[in-house]
């Protein structure tokens, strides 16, 4: 009795028949009868009922997949990868001799000749340049003076375009000293407004957001220039923003709002 | 608050009754468990619907 | 010395036993729910490639929302990206059998429907699916109840489920929120 | 004061601070949430709020409690002194930097993707590790403890390992398998993402190992409950424990049943499928039995207790338990507590019921009434049972100690109980704040603000705890039992155990074939094909 190798067994013993049993009951249950009898009920053959219960192919053992023959809409052709983000970072002598091109209107250090019209692109979010210029040429966003601009650039050009710009320091001091937007505004910034299904502005364009791989940077831009994309994307003239990201938020804003968060952006140092 | 050990004799007299006493305590707790499952079962989920 | 070992363990053994045969019945249950009513949860293996998930198909901006196909399938398609579901509000007959279709270019997401089983995780890389069939009308809540980013908290939809009569595809098949 | 008194005064003092700051963070967030003005919310303070309170509360927090319990019990169960104390004080300092490290990257708000990460999001590296700081303390934790019951056993050749120890080492052998999920995700996807050397990761997977990490740890958290209850508890109420073998036992079941059941947090997930959601639903339903067998047995030695104590009739004993003692007391309260939290479990684990509820302030409930009830309850009560011998002086006040483990009960049960209701009706997680505007979400607000209710009382009960400590530092009356009256006898004091319930190797080979079973394909699925990778979202990024 004392006989440790026979004390052992029978932990050995019911120790495996309990999980053995166990996995049997799983297996017999939940790999076959169960999907088998709900195919049966959907009109799906046993054996594809199984492999959809084991995620070897989609759908539900239980229910029909639907059928598409949807064609491809889409708001904009730019497409994210690993390999373009990263080349996004690096900027290049090709970057530096396209870019005389773009100084007449934005500027050879990316500052913009003309804040109230053009946006500046110092210290910009490569990606954020990268997108409105495939944008632009592909026609997701129609510009009667980019589109003709930037039809001649390569992928690889406005890669190149992008990642130049974006190496500059954003505009050191505000033009004239702006008014305060206020706590309203501020509020909008940082909490955005649930009533409406307003996320905060800070969620995608803030500092730290993990927001939208696109989200440009939008401090330092002109009033002018912020509030007429503003404007834009409420009316919806312009739509190049993925799955309506941009559009959703600003069709709830009032006039005075896009006029307040115009303000804010123009006139902050952290965004 | 007296720790002093239980002599043997009170122990066996006691162990005569136990576990009758956790035995219905256990079981009235679990009955409750189950039942309460079983409510919220027939009258919440089943009440709201297939999904799939 | 007291009872013996024995007689302890084998009261042991007999509470175990009362204890499996506890969650043997809910199994029992879930098994019924599994059979009777097909309930599973939404366990849809169906890969999708998040980062070009709005160049093509089904999920680019203009084909999402109600459609009801030649079959008589009613699918309501919807992307959640940050921080909004595209469209924000879908339109559904009750009684009637729907799936709903979900996929995301983003991070992950989840919805429920509010006072309904409908739920499930939107994970990026996949197609969350649910069939399910509305008993109740009007308008639910659809939020975003997985963490997606700061703007997590503002991310809501609208689920109208509307009797079957008044449920009026267009003629491509397109049933929406504004066009009722 | 022995260097374990030392350790675990150390450790139990730093999880403590954790804790209360994590608790004050805990009501601000129920406060932003309620419909009542709250101050300082901003979407990012919110979830930097709510990445602090979960990192603390279920990785710092929880590490350094068991830790110094572990060294406690190693120290006075094995009845000899700690081995290698020097490994013992360099873990607590690693853990320390790391957990200062990950509190100053979430409080400069540069981690807000909360204690379960969500990858693509990335934090800022330091969060992780900080984190993995963390868990490789733990880790030196765990080989101390396995040295130290090594040893005794060397020492003691056929004698049975104190139920105590084995049930420590239990927790330390399932924590290492435990972590390896955390680990893996941390190490090959998330911090190389972090640092910038990946652009994209598998979410599917990410979430997978995660998910085999998430149900044990929830054991890992509760087994020093389970050690009070076991050995602590049937002393305090001055009885026996039932059955040392049945004890053996539940922790063995803890170890092989809480790992392969990791799925059934991703029931929701369209990357697993049904046929592996089922058979892990199947193997949470058996972990539900060392649970029921836990609440026999303890029931069964409170009655020995109860019925030395003069106690008749079939439940008469329960009136003749020492209620005054804060160890039988809290036991009590934590039944309870894990009654709720249980059915509210079940719930969760239901195969497709889990639609009903998936992630509904239902789940939220249903784990603040597991960890902050039965496990914290538990983390008190131990508190206040070792204080004395930690620090060598008598308990100034137990009328003080009763007084807070009962606000502890009654905040829990004001808090969740709304809660439940909530999740019911559809109210939905880790948001911010709620549109009361909207009238679905406008009928919620006045349980909402009962909840809050219930968090003010917790606050109250937690702060009262820090100061019941304090208390023993003015108390001059010196203490004087010996540690080792702390853990029961059992009826049958084992004179020899069968080494399967004497260490761990059967168990081990058998946690392994189970997690193959349940983890090898859902995971191998990732590795078939294509799988899909999602870019990454920083969310501290500097432009």
């Amino acid at each position: 009795m004392n006989d440790p190798d026979r004390l052992e067994q029978p932990w050995r013993l019911w120790a495996s028949v309990a999980i053995l049993s166990v996995f049997a009951f799983s297996v017999l249950f939940g790999f076959v009868l169960m999907p088998v009898m709900q195919g049966r009920a959907a009109g799906i053959d046993a054996f594809e009922a199984i492999c959809r219960a084991l995620g070897i192919t989609p759908g539900s053992p239980a229910a029909r997949q639907p059928t598409t023959n949807a064609k491809a809409q889409p708001a904009t052709r730019v497409a994210w990868s690993a390999d373009l983000l990263n080349s996004l970072t690096k900027a290049t002598a090709a970057g530096e001799s396209l870019a005389g091109s773009c100084a007449g209107c934005h500027g050879r250090d990316g500052r913009a000749v003309e804040v109230k019209l053009y946006p500046d692109l110092a210290g910009q979010s490569a990606a954020a340049i990268y997108k409105q210029l495939h944008d632009f040429k592909t026609g997701s966003r129609p510009s009667a003076l980019m589109t003709p601009m930037v039809q001649a650039l390569t992928e690889e050009q406005m890669v190149a375009v992008s990642a130049h710009f974006a190496a500059f320091p954003v505009r050191p001091i505000p033009a004239a000293q702006l008014p305060a937007a206020g706590a309203a505004i501020e509020g909008l910034v940082a909490r955005g407004d649930s009533g409406r299904g307003m996320p905060a502005c800070n969620a995608c364009h803030g500092d730290q957001s993990g927001g939208p791989t696109e989200a440009p940077r939008l401090s330092r831009q002109s009033r002018e220039y912020l509030a007429a994309q503003l404007r834009a994307f409420k009316t919806g003239e312009r739509r190049n923003d993925i799955y309506s990201r941009m559009r959703s938020v600003a069709a709830p804003l009032t006039e005075s709002e896009i006029d307040g968060l115009a303000l804010f952006y123009a006139s902050t140092r952290t965004y | 608050m007296n720790r002093r050990e239980a002599s043997d004799e009170d122990l066996e007299r006691v162990m005569r009754e136990v576990p009758r006493g956790a035995f219905a305590l256990a079981g009235l707790a679990v009955g409750a468990l189950l039942a309460a499952w079983l409510l919220i079962y027939f009258l919440v989920f089943l009440p709201r619907g297939m999904v799939g | 010395m007291p009872i013996s070992e024995e007689i302890i363990v084998r009261s042991e053994l007999r509470w175990a036993a009362i204890s499996v045969g506890v969650v043997s019945v809910i199994m029992i249950a879930l098994i019924y729910a599994g059979l009777v009513h097909h309930i599973n949860p939404p366990s849809n293996i169906e890969r999708i490639d998040p980062k070009t998930l709005h160049l093509g198909g089904e999920f680019t901006e203009a084909n999402l929302g109600t459609r009801v196909s030649g079959d008589g399938q009613v699918t309501s398609r919807i992307v959640a990206t940050q921080f909004t579901f595209q469209p924000r509000c879908i339109v559904l007959p009750a009684n009637r059998r729907v799936t709903l279709r979900f996929a995301t270019p983003d991070v992950i997401h989840g919805i429920l429907v509010s006072g309904t089983n409908v739920n499930t995780m939107i994970v990026p890389g996949y197609v969350s699916q649910v069939h399910t069939v509305f008993t109740r009308t009007g308008d639910l809540l659809m939020p975003c109840h997985e963490y997606c980013g700061l703007g997590h908290s503002e991310m809501s939809a609208t689920v109208r489920v509307v009797p079957p009569d008044e449920f009026k595809p267009d003629a491509e098949g397109r049933v929406a929120c504004d066009a009722r | 004061m022995t260097h374990a008194r030392q350790l675990t005064f150390a450790h139990l003092w730093l999880a403590f601070l954790a804790f209360a700051v994590a608790l004050v963070l805990g009501v601000w967030q129920m406060w932003a949430r309620s419909p009542l003005p709250a101050p300082f919310v901003t979407a990012s303070t919110y979830f930097s709020a709510v990445t602090a309170h979960g990192t603390a509360m279920a990785y710092v927090m929880p590490v350094f409690m068991i830790m110094g319990f572990g060294y406690y019990v190693a120290e006075t169960a094995l009845d000899r002194p700690l081995p290698a104390p020097r490994w013992a004080w360099s873990a607590f300092a690693l853990g320390l930097a790391g957990a200062l490290m990950a509190t100053v990257t979430i409080f400069s708000g540069r981690a807000a993707v909360l204690f379960t990460f969500y990858p693509p999001l990335t934090a800022s590296v330091f969060f992780y590790l900080g984190l993995v700081m963390v868990v490789a303390a733990s880790w030196i934790w765990c080989v101390l403890m396995m040295v130290a019951m090594a040893q005794w056993k060397r020492a003691n050749p056929g004698r049975p390992v104190p139920l105590a120890m084995f049930a420590t080492v239990a927790n330390a052998v399932m924590w290492l398998w435990t972590t390896i999920g955390v680990a893996a995700e941390l190490l090959f996807q998330v911090i190389p993402a972090a640092l910038g050397l990946k652009a994209q990761l598998d979410v599917g997977l990410s979430r997978t190992l995660f998910s085999w990490t998430l149900h044990a740890i929830v054991y890992f958290w509760l087994i020093p409950s389970y050690i009070a209850f076991y050995t602590m508890v049937p002393q305090a109420a001055g009885g026996r424990l039932y059955s040392d073998t049945m004890g053996r036992l539940t922790f063995i079941l803890f170890l092989i049943y809480s790992l392969p059941v990791g799925l059934h947090h991703l029931l929701m997930d369209p990357q697993q499928s049904n046929a592996f959601k089922f058979l892990q639903v199947a193997l949470t339903a058996l972990v539900s039995v060392p649970t029921l067998l836990t609440v026999f047995t303890i029931g069964a030695s409170l009655e020995i207790a109860g019925r030395l104590r003069g106690g008749r009739g079939l439940l008469g004993w329960i009136g003749a338990l020492p209620w005054d003692r804060p160890l039988v007391l809290a036991t009590g309260l934590a039944f309870l507590m894990l009654g709720f939290g249980g059915f509210g479990g079940l719930v969760n684990m239901s195969y497709g019921m889990n639609a009903m509820v998936h992630n509904t302030s239902w789940v939220t409930a249903h784990f603040h009434l597991i960890f902050g009830g039965t496990v914290v309850i538990m983390y008190f009560a131990i508190a206040y049972a070792i204080w004395p011998a930690v620090t060598g002086r008598a308990a100034p006040s137990l009328a003080a100690q009763r007084l807070q483990l009962w606000l502890w009960f009654a905040g829990m049960l004001v808090m969740t109980l709304p809660w439940h209701y909530l999740g019911l009706l559809g109210q939905w997680r880790r948001v911010a704040t709620f549109n009361y505007a909207d009238p679905i979400i406008a009928g919620w607000g006045p349980w909402v603000v009962v909840s809050l209710i219930g968090g003010v009382i917790l606050l109250g009960s937690g702060l009262l705890f820090v100061l019941n400590l304090l208390q023993f530092n003015v108390s001059r009356e010196p203490h004087a039992a010996a540690p080792g009256e702390l853990y029961a006898s059992a009826v049958h004091p084992p004179a020899r155990v069968p080494a399967a319930l004497n260490g761990f190797r059967l168990w081990n080979a058998l946690v392994l074939v189970l997690m193959i079973l349940a983890y090898g394909y859902p995971i191998a699925q990732f590795f078939v094909g294509d799988s899909p990778q999602a870019l990454v979202h920083r969310v501290d990024e500097r432009r």
